[in-house]
Formats: structure tokens, C-alpha cells, sequence
């Protein structure tokens, strides 16, 4: 395995072990990201209270690197204010779109080296762009 | 208690070793990246030394406009184009040069039968059947073609082993049948389907058939006289040519019925403001300037094949993806799709492995210098048929050997450690 | 009393020894057979050794299946492609990469246009407008639509010197338009249209305009932003690129509005057997393995046309083309055609000698080592408006030279001499 | 010029000096020959009795080669019998389609540098395919 492998142990720590994985029958509000391309599917659920997220939970199927993905992005904003998990989304998808080096956040920096691998962008984004929707229909709630 | 992947006789047969040294012939395997196993030419295949230079010599030297020019760069570039017609003809044994249509694929090919031949001859009701294995480009026209005109889409079932029952499928065929259209070998399991059959039970019903022979030609002997077959697509870069150019084999009767698809340059007779009329098959089906390089290119490619042998090239290819097949079928979990052992397959092996995502297998194995393919192949309607949404998949060609198999193995095991259960 | 060939300022400009020096970028002229004078660029041009060596490049060393694919060769194949597009795109200053589609031709691309998107929209009764001077390739695709549609195909006509009147032409778009089709150059009358200025008035009416810009992207400085057209479409081998590839531009909101040509791998979300969904724009138009090495090589000539400069070439080649003029008109019985002195006009130069068939012109020029085409150069309704069946025409690109028209005149004189009246 | 130019003097001798070229008006049979791509046409008019064709003309437009195919042809089987005409022909267009190197009469010899030249070969063949058509309409009249 080569050192510049996408298997790191942070990922790999986040497969094997997500965060915040589970039913979301008693979220505020779900969505959906979905690659027909390959048949992953990912299901943000919130809960919010006086605009901070209390919860950020997520089920679904999909790869590692997706699976990975969505539970570092359940860590890292919940108890976010909506405004900053929006700003996080945002940065972090703009990092995947750009040649910027810096993450956006520290405990997403192990998700760097797959920004080398064009074919597998889509595969981190999922679950960030499920969010992006939760946000926007809380704000449509409103 | 993983296996260690099992020695076969695979070098001890002098055949194999004439295949080792032929590895010499594709440059990639000298001057790329290292190392390359390279085990995805089932998306497309890697070229021989010769297909690349008769590409620049045609550059260098001989181009010039095909088709009518009058100075010798012009009628020299008609000459390679029309010998490059004759060379593939030859090859598929068509009875005649006439009856191969240069395309710029198989998608191409496939798309001008259900645009130029089927929307002029379907009528409301009628039907056209298509495996349930069929590539997204010998679907989805289909498909089309079949909303455009009021018929039916039809969809020839498979058995578990990802095989068509012939004797049940000759009893879907009835009167309303218009078409049959249908791979000859699958770019997912690796069946090979019984075309000679199929077409001699169609002819039967007086139902046409098209062929989608872009994993047979250039992998397995194909003669379209034998098989009887109406029309048969293909695209070259599959079988070691360059990309942007396949044909389109038609029986003469056939294409006359049919329509192009492209108006242009090259395919009239004469043009009025009015109207016009169609030059003479097969140019009335290629409207534009002809790809001259990519035609000779093409050519060279099988000229290549055939000096090896099409036989010996399939019987290498099935030792391989055999020898494959039971390396594989002993790691724990993993699922192999298409015919079990003793049944004819090709060079392609389908897989997946217990919790583990085929796009996980097969970015481990680019780390291994592995390259296998993970997706729906475009082939959806089959993944819902074996109910699931992708595999992984190896697939073999003449340049391939053991050590490749053996780093596939060592890839599979690797991803399971990685993301296996803990 | 035969005029000896004038000799122009051409070889005492800087700029001009500059391009005597980049002949010897194009192996043809060193390696094919002597002596080459080749005139006949409008049918296909010459390949740079550069364009040929990124050909061979890709295929020796970075090949691998476009799109999706996880492993090292599969990832740098879809950069590379994906990189020849912005290059492309680039280039004619394309608001954006996905406006630009890869099809095999120029002619490809206006099939798809006229079934993509004009069968879409007309109604019965509407009209297409295409000029007089189009080529086959952009005017069958626009009949066969209007037969199909019950639509009329409408001619915009030319004055004497092969030019549209814009004042005139202006007056004949109205309510019924809905598109105008029309060529940049003339491959036969190296006219070029006013694009800009029709565009313009076209807008007033809300009618979309196509562009064939065989003969102009490459060869004069084209911007589609500038232009404001809605298509436009081209051919790589023209402009010294690879035989096979092409594209078609095309406003995002038109492209939104146009359903693809071909169906097939790639251009697909969701496969079922009832219904699918297409797949996000340019991938939606582009069904099928893309031709790596095509667009690879195709973005290597536009880079090397834009390493010369665009204005240079065009005005090199315009020198060229006047040159070329002023000693053929003081030929004897010979007959010009297209815009006259004084007036603009590319690098293409159509005649007829009193008494002579075009084809023995062309023919007497070959055994010179001249190559010039003889026809109707897939311009029927334009012979038609010059009363003629076919002509002979020198057509010139950055290679050339003053020696290619001294060999022209030579030849056109032995061709008097021979065959003209005793 | 090359010593393998097709503009030898024979055939320029026939296209300077055109044989049996004129009017059709007073031939028992008339027929047209038309090669589209390049607008060339030869009517072939022939006049025979007792299987004999007696007079072999032709008028039209065409490129030298054309042209002086034609006038070889009307010169070449004039005073032939009907067989014999309709044997040369087609032994004529066999050298064409052929590899066969020896010219099917010593006075049609001069056309055999065309045979290099395949886009020329409708140029040749014009004029005696307008014959077979004249020689089958003869044969439908009996
Ligand atoms: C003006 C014009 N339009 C369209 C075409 C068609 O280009 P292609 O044959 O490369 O499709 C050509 C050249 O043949 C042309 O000269
Ligand atoms: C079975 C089958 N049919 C058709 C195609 C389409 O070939 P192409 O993409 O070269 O047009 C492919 C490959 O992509 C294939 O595997």
C-alpha cells in the first residue's frame, strides 16, 4: 500500500466506527443525497433547537469514503449554529472544487488526499450536500 | 486462512510463453506508469506498437482527403480507406466490402439501426426484445425507438447463472416481434450468448437480429455468414484499435431498407433545394469527411489479431479469467457473478465482496497497481436483475498474465483487511 | 503572352520567413511524396508533427478508459480529456467548458442540432433559413428536418460575387423563422459572412443562429461570445487536428433545450426498463467511449495554431490568397470565382479555365505535384447558382507557400496547353 | 510532365479530334449516361441494321477522358455486330475492374494509364455503359 493511499486511519476510524449513524425517525427534518451512478444513497437527518444543531445524525449505504464522509461531517457540525454548518459545507466543498490546500477544519483534513481522485469527489460530497438541503428546509420553515 | 493464489499450468504451456513475449508488443507496458496490471479492457483495450505507428505514418505520409481526389496523396488515402473496409470485411467474413459502414462506435452503429432501420419498419404494437444483459448502447435505442414509434420494449430474461434459456426464449418470439437485439457476449458476466441459435429460431419467424459484438469481434473467431445474423456493431478501440472509429456489418438487403442517420458531405447523389437522392451503400451511411487514420488504424489492429490467432487469443484469454475464476471463488465472501465453472465464458469476471464496496475494491487495487473497473458497467437494467447496484469487475485480453491475477488476489485480500469487519 | 507568375512582397516579409521556417513542422513535406504542393487544406489539412507525436503519446503511455474510472490511467484519461475541452473551449472563448460538446465532425454536429433541437421545435408551416452557398453538411440535415416536420426550408441567395446582401437578407427572417443556419466560410467562394452583424438582426427576432465553422475556427480568430450565435459547429481535421473528432458549441439554455443524437453508455443518470433519465450536459450529448486520443490531439493543434497567433495565420494565408488571385486572373479564359479584388475573402480560391473540365485541371496539376480538388465540392445548390457543374479550387493554409502558386500557375498553363484549343 | 501522364497523344488526338460526335437526331436509339458527382453526361446514339451496328455517335459534356473514351468507343464499334459490341464492352469494364493487364483491343490501349486512376474510371466508362443501354434497348425492340 502506498503512502499517499486514500485508507488512511482517521477514515478508516470514521468507517468502522461512524459517528452519529442510526434511524432518524426523530429528526426535525431528513434528506436525501443520492449517485445514480453508482447506487449510494444517504439519508441527514437534524434536529435543531433555537437555531443551533442539536443533532446531526445519518443512514445510508455507500462506500467507505462516503460512509466516512458523512459521519465526520455529523461530527463536526453538530452543535453548530445553522449559519456556521452552512459556512463549513460551503468551505469544504469549495476546498474539493478548488487547488486550495487548507481544510476548512482540522478533523477534515484526512479527507485531503481524495481530492486527487476526481472520480471519487462526489463520494465525500453526498453527505455534505444532504445537509446543504436539511438547511435550506429548516430555512424554508421558517 | 486466506488462500494463497494457486499455481496453474498457465506457464508451463509453450502457447503461454509465445503470449508473454507478445506483452512486448504494447508499449504502455514498458513506458507507463508502473506497475500496470491492467485488467479493464472490457471498457477498452490497450493498443499494440504497430496500431500506433500506422497511425503516424498515415500522418506523416500518406494523408490526404479521401474520397475522389485526383492527386496522389488523395487517391492513396481512398485506397488505405477502402482496403481497410475490405481488411475488416475479411474478418467477420462478410460476403462483401459493401456490407461494412464505418462508424465512429458501436453506440453509433447500434443508434443508426434503431434510427435508420427500425423507426421506418415499427408499426404500434409491434415489439423489439432485448436481454436483460444488455449495454446502456444496445438499450436505451431501443428504448427510444420503441416510445417514438407506439411498440414495445421486450426484455429476454436470464437464469441465475446469467444465462439466456434458449429454448424458452424462442417462445417469446411471435408475430409482433420486428427485432431481436442482442450481445453476443456480456461486458458484465462474461457469458457468451448462443447467437448461431437465436438467429436460426428467429429466421424461423422471419424476425431480423442485430448483434452487438462489441466484446466478441477482435476477442473470438465471429463469422456473420455463420451466424446468419442481419446486422452486427462493434467499435475498435475494444479490440486494440484506436478510439472514434467502429462499423456497422449489414446483410445487403438490410441496408438497403435502411435510412442514414447523418445527411452530409460524401452520401448524395444529387441535392436540390427541393430534394435529393442517396448515393450508392455503404457511403450514403457515412455523411462527413472519413476517418482515414482511424480506418487504418482499425485495420492494422485486426491484421495484428489475426496474424496471432483468434482462436489462440480466446483460448489464452478463457485459461486466464479461468485460472482467475478459481483464484477468486476461494477468498471468503466473495460473490462471482455469471457462468460457474464448466460453463463457456470470457474474458470478463464479475464480483463483489461481503460489506465491502466494489468502489473500495477497486481504488485498493489502483493502489496495487491494479486496474479493475467498479460501477453498473451501463448496465443497470442487468445490476437490478442480479440486485445490486454495482460490482467490480476484471476483465482480460491477450497481454494479460498470471502475475496479473496474482496481484488481484493480493488487492482483494488487502481490501478485506482494510475494510473488513474487525 | 501567358503571364510569368508575379512576384509578390510575400517572401521579403519577416512574418512570412517565419512561416517558411514552420513548414518544417509537418513531416508530410519532408516524408510523403515529392513534390508536394498541397492546396487542398479546405478538404483536410496537414498535421503538425506535434499534433501526431501527442496522438502516439497517449496511446504509449497514458491510455486508459475515460470517465469514472478509479486506477491512475483511468483517472489521468478523464483529466486529459476533460483538459482538451477547457482547451477547447478556450479557444473559441466559450463562456464554459460544458458548452462544448465532442462529436466525430462538423457534420455530426449539425445532425444533432437539427434532430436534437430543431425537430423539437418546429411546427408546421415554420421555416428554416440556410444560405446558397452552404455545403451538403449544412443543408440536407435542415431538408430532411423540414420534410419531417412539415417546415419549410428556405435559401438566403447571393449576389454576383457570391456574397450575402445583409440589408436584403435581413428583411427575409420573420415570424415563421426559427433558425438560421449558415456557414462563417465559404468552402467554395472563400466568402466570409457577416456572423455577427446576421446574428444580430436575428436576435431582434428572437431566431437562433447556427454557425458551420468548418473553414473558420482554425483559421481566423473566432469568438463565440462575440458572435453571440446560439451553435456552432466544426471538424478538428481541418484545422490540423486528428480525423474522427469534432464539437459542437452551443449556448447552455439551448443545450438545455436539445435531446441527444445517439443513445448509449455514459449519457445516462437512471436506466429502467420503461423510461431513463439523461445525464448532466455535455456528458448527455456524448454517448458512447469518448475518443481519448482524439480530443487530446485535437487540443494539441489548437494549441499550436494558438502558439502561432490566429491573426497571423489568417493574414498569412490572405496574402497567400491574394497572391494566388492576382497571377491566376491574367491567365487567359480563366473564370474567378467568389469575392473579387479588394474585397475579403479566406484562403480558398475556386476557378474554371474556358473550355477545360476541372477534373483535367486538377488532373494536369497532380502530375505536377499540384494538389488541388476538382467538383462540386459538396456544394450543389451553390453550382447550381453559378451554372456550373463543378469548378477547380486551391485552397491554402499556414504552410504554403509562394512556390505552391508558381507550381498552380505552371500547371494551369500546361493544362492550356494540353487541352485548350488548337 | 511524368512519362505516366494519362494525357497521351492518342487520347488527346480523340478528345482535339472527336470521332462520330454530333447530332442524335436520326439514330434508331438514344441513350443517356450521367455521372451526378461531377454533372458529366454522354448520349449514345446508335443505328444498325441486320444486327449490324452501322453508326456509333455521341454528344455531350465531359472531361477529356470522358470524351475521348467516347469517341474510341464509337470508333472501336462501329461496323461490329451487336454480340460483338456488347462482348467488347463488358470485356472493356472487365480490365477496368480488374487486374488483368492486357487492353481488350489495341486501339483502346491508350486508356490503360486511367486504370491508375480509380476516381477516373466513371470518366472511361460513361460512354460505354450509355452503349450497353442502347445495345439492351435495341434487343427489347425485337
Ligand atoms: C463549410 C463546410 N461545412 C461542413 C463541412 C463538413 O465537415 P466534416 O466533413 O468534417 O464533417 C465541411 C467540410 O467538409 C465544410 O467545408
Ligand atoms: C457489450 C457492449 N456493447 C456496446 C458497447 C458500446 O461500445 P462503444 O462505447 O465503443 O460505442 C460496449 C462498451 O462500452 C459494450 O461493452
Amino acid at each position: 500500500m502506498s503512502s499517499d493511499s486514500v485508507y488512511k486511519e482517521v477514515l478508516l476510524d470514521h468507517f468502522h466506527n461512524p459517528r452519529n449513524k442510526g434511524e432518524l425517525d426523530d429528526m426535525d427534518l431528513v434528506r436525501r443525497g443520492s449517485n445514480p451512478r453508482c447506487g449510494d444513497e444517504i439519508e441527514v437527518g437534524i434536529a435543531c433547537d433555537n437555531g443551533v444543531l442539536e443533532t446531526v445524525r445519518f443512514r445510508g449505504r455507500g462506500c467507505s469514503i462516503c460512509l466516512a464522509s458523512a459521519s465526520m461531517m455529523s461530527e463536526c457540525t453538530s452543535g453548530l449554529k445553522l449559519q456556521q454548518a452552512r459556512q463549513l459545507s460551503a468551505r469544504l466543498q469549495h476546498w474539493f472544487n478548488s487547488n486550495n490546500e487548507i481544510p476548512p477544519n482540522e478533523n477534515l483534513a484526512a479527507l485531503g488526499t481524495i481530492r486527487q481522485h476526481p472520480a471519487r469527489k462526489k463520494c465525500v460530497l453526498l453527505a455534505w450536500q444532504a445537509l446543504d438541503e436539511t438547511l435550506d428546509g429548516i430555512e424554508d420553515r421558517r | 486462512m486466506e488462500p494463497v493464489p494457486r499455481k496453474s499450468e498457465l506457464s508451463r504451456d509453450p502457447v503461454a510463453l509465445d503470449f508473454e513475449a507478445l506483452r512486448a508488443d504494447f508499449p504502455i507496458f514498458a513506458t507507463g506508469q508502473q506497475p500496470l496490471h491492467y485488467l479493464d479492457s472490457a471498457a477498452s483495450a490497450q493498443k499494440p506498437a504497430c496500431v500506433i505507428e500506422s497511425i503516424s505514418q498515415c500522418y506523416n505520409h500518406d494523408y490526404g482527403p479521401v474520397h475522389r481526389g485526383l492527386y496522389p496523396l488523395a487517391e492513396s488515402a481512398s485506397e488505405h480507406y477502402e482496403a481497410s473496409r475490405q481488411t475488416l470485411a475479411h474478418f467477420i467474413n462478410a460476403a462483401s466490402p459493401g456490407q461494412i459502414v464505418f462508424t465512429r462506435s458501436a453506440t453509433e452503429s447500434i443508434n443508426l439501426v434503431a434510427q435508420g432501420w427500425a423507426a421506418q419498419h415499427l408499426q404500434p404494437g409491434d415489439e423489439i426484445w432485448v436481454s436483460q444483459m444488455e449495454h446502456h448502447s444496445n438499450f436505451l435505442p431501443w428504448q427510444r425507438v420503441c416510445k417514438q414509434r407506439g411498440a414495445r420494449l421486450r426484455i429476454i430474461p436470464l437464469d441465475g447463472e446469467g444465462l439466456i434459456d434458449l429454448e424458452k426464449s424462442k417462445g417469446l418470439f411471435g408475430k409482433k416481434s420486428r427485432l431481436i437485439a442482442i450481445t453476443q457476449v456480456s461486458n458484465v458476466l462474461g457469458t457468451i450468448n448462443p447467437i448461431r441459435e437465436i438467429v436460426a429460431s428467429a429466421k424461423q419467424q422471419n424476425i431480423p437480429v442485430l448483434v452487438d459484438a462489441a466484446q466478441s469481434v477482435g476477442h473470438m473467431p465471429v463469422d456473420v455468414q455463420d451466424l446468419d445474423c442481419d446486422f452486427l456493431a462493434t467499435s475498435a478501440h475494444k479490440m486494440c484499435g484506436p478510439g472514434g472509429i467502429g462499423f456497422l456489418y449489414g446483410k445487403s438487403e438490410r441496408l438497403a431498407e435502411t435510412e442514414p442517420l447523418l445527411l452530409g458531405g460524401g452520401m448524395v447523389d444529387e441535392v436540390n433545394i427541393d430534394s435529393s437522392s442517396w448515393a450508392e451503400i455503404p457511403a450514403r451511411f457515412e455523411a462527413g469527411s472519413p476517418n482515414l487514420a482511424g480506418a487504418v488504424g482499425f485495420a492494422t489492429a485486426v491484421e495484428y489479431l489475426r496474424g496471432i490467432g483468434l482462436r489462440a487469443i480466446e483460448q489464452r484469454v478463457k485459461d486466464l479469467v479461468l485460472l482467475a475464476y478459481e483464484n477468486l471463488s476461494s477468498i471468503d465472501g466473495i460473490h462471482l457473478y455469471g457462468p460457474g465453472p464448466g460453463l463457456d465464458r470470457s474474458g470478463i469476471l464479475s464480483f463483489n465482496i461481503d460489506g465491502i464496496h466494489p468502489h473500495d475494491v477497486a481504488h485498493i487495487a489502483a493502489e496495487h497497481g491494479v486496474a479493475i473497473r467498479a460501477g453498473h458497467h451501463c448496465c443497470q437494467p442487468l445490476m437490478q436483475h442480479l440486485g445490486v447496484s454495482s460490482t467490480a469487475r476484471a476483465s482480460f485480453n491477450l497481454y494479460n498474465n498470471e502475475q496479473d491475477i496474482t496481484a488481484l488476489v493480493a488487492a482483494i485480500l488487502d481490501a478485506k483487511r482494510i475494510l473488513g469487519h474487525r
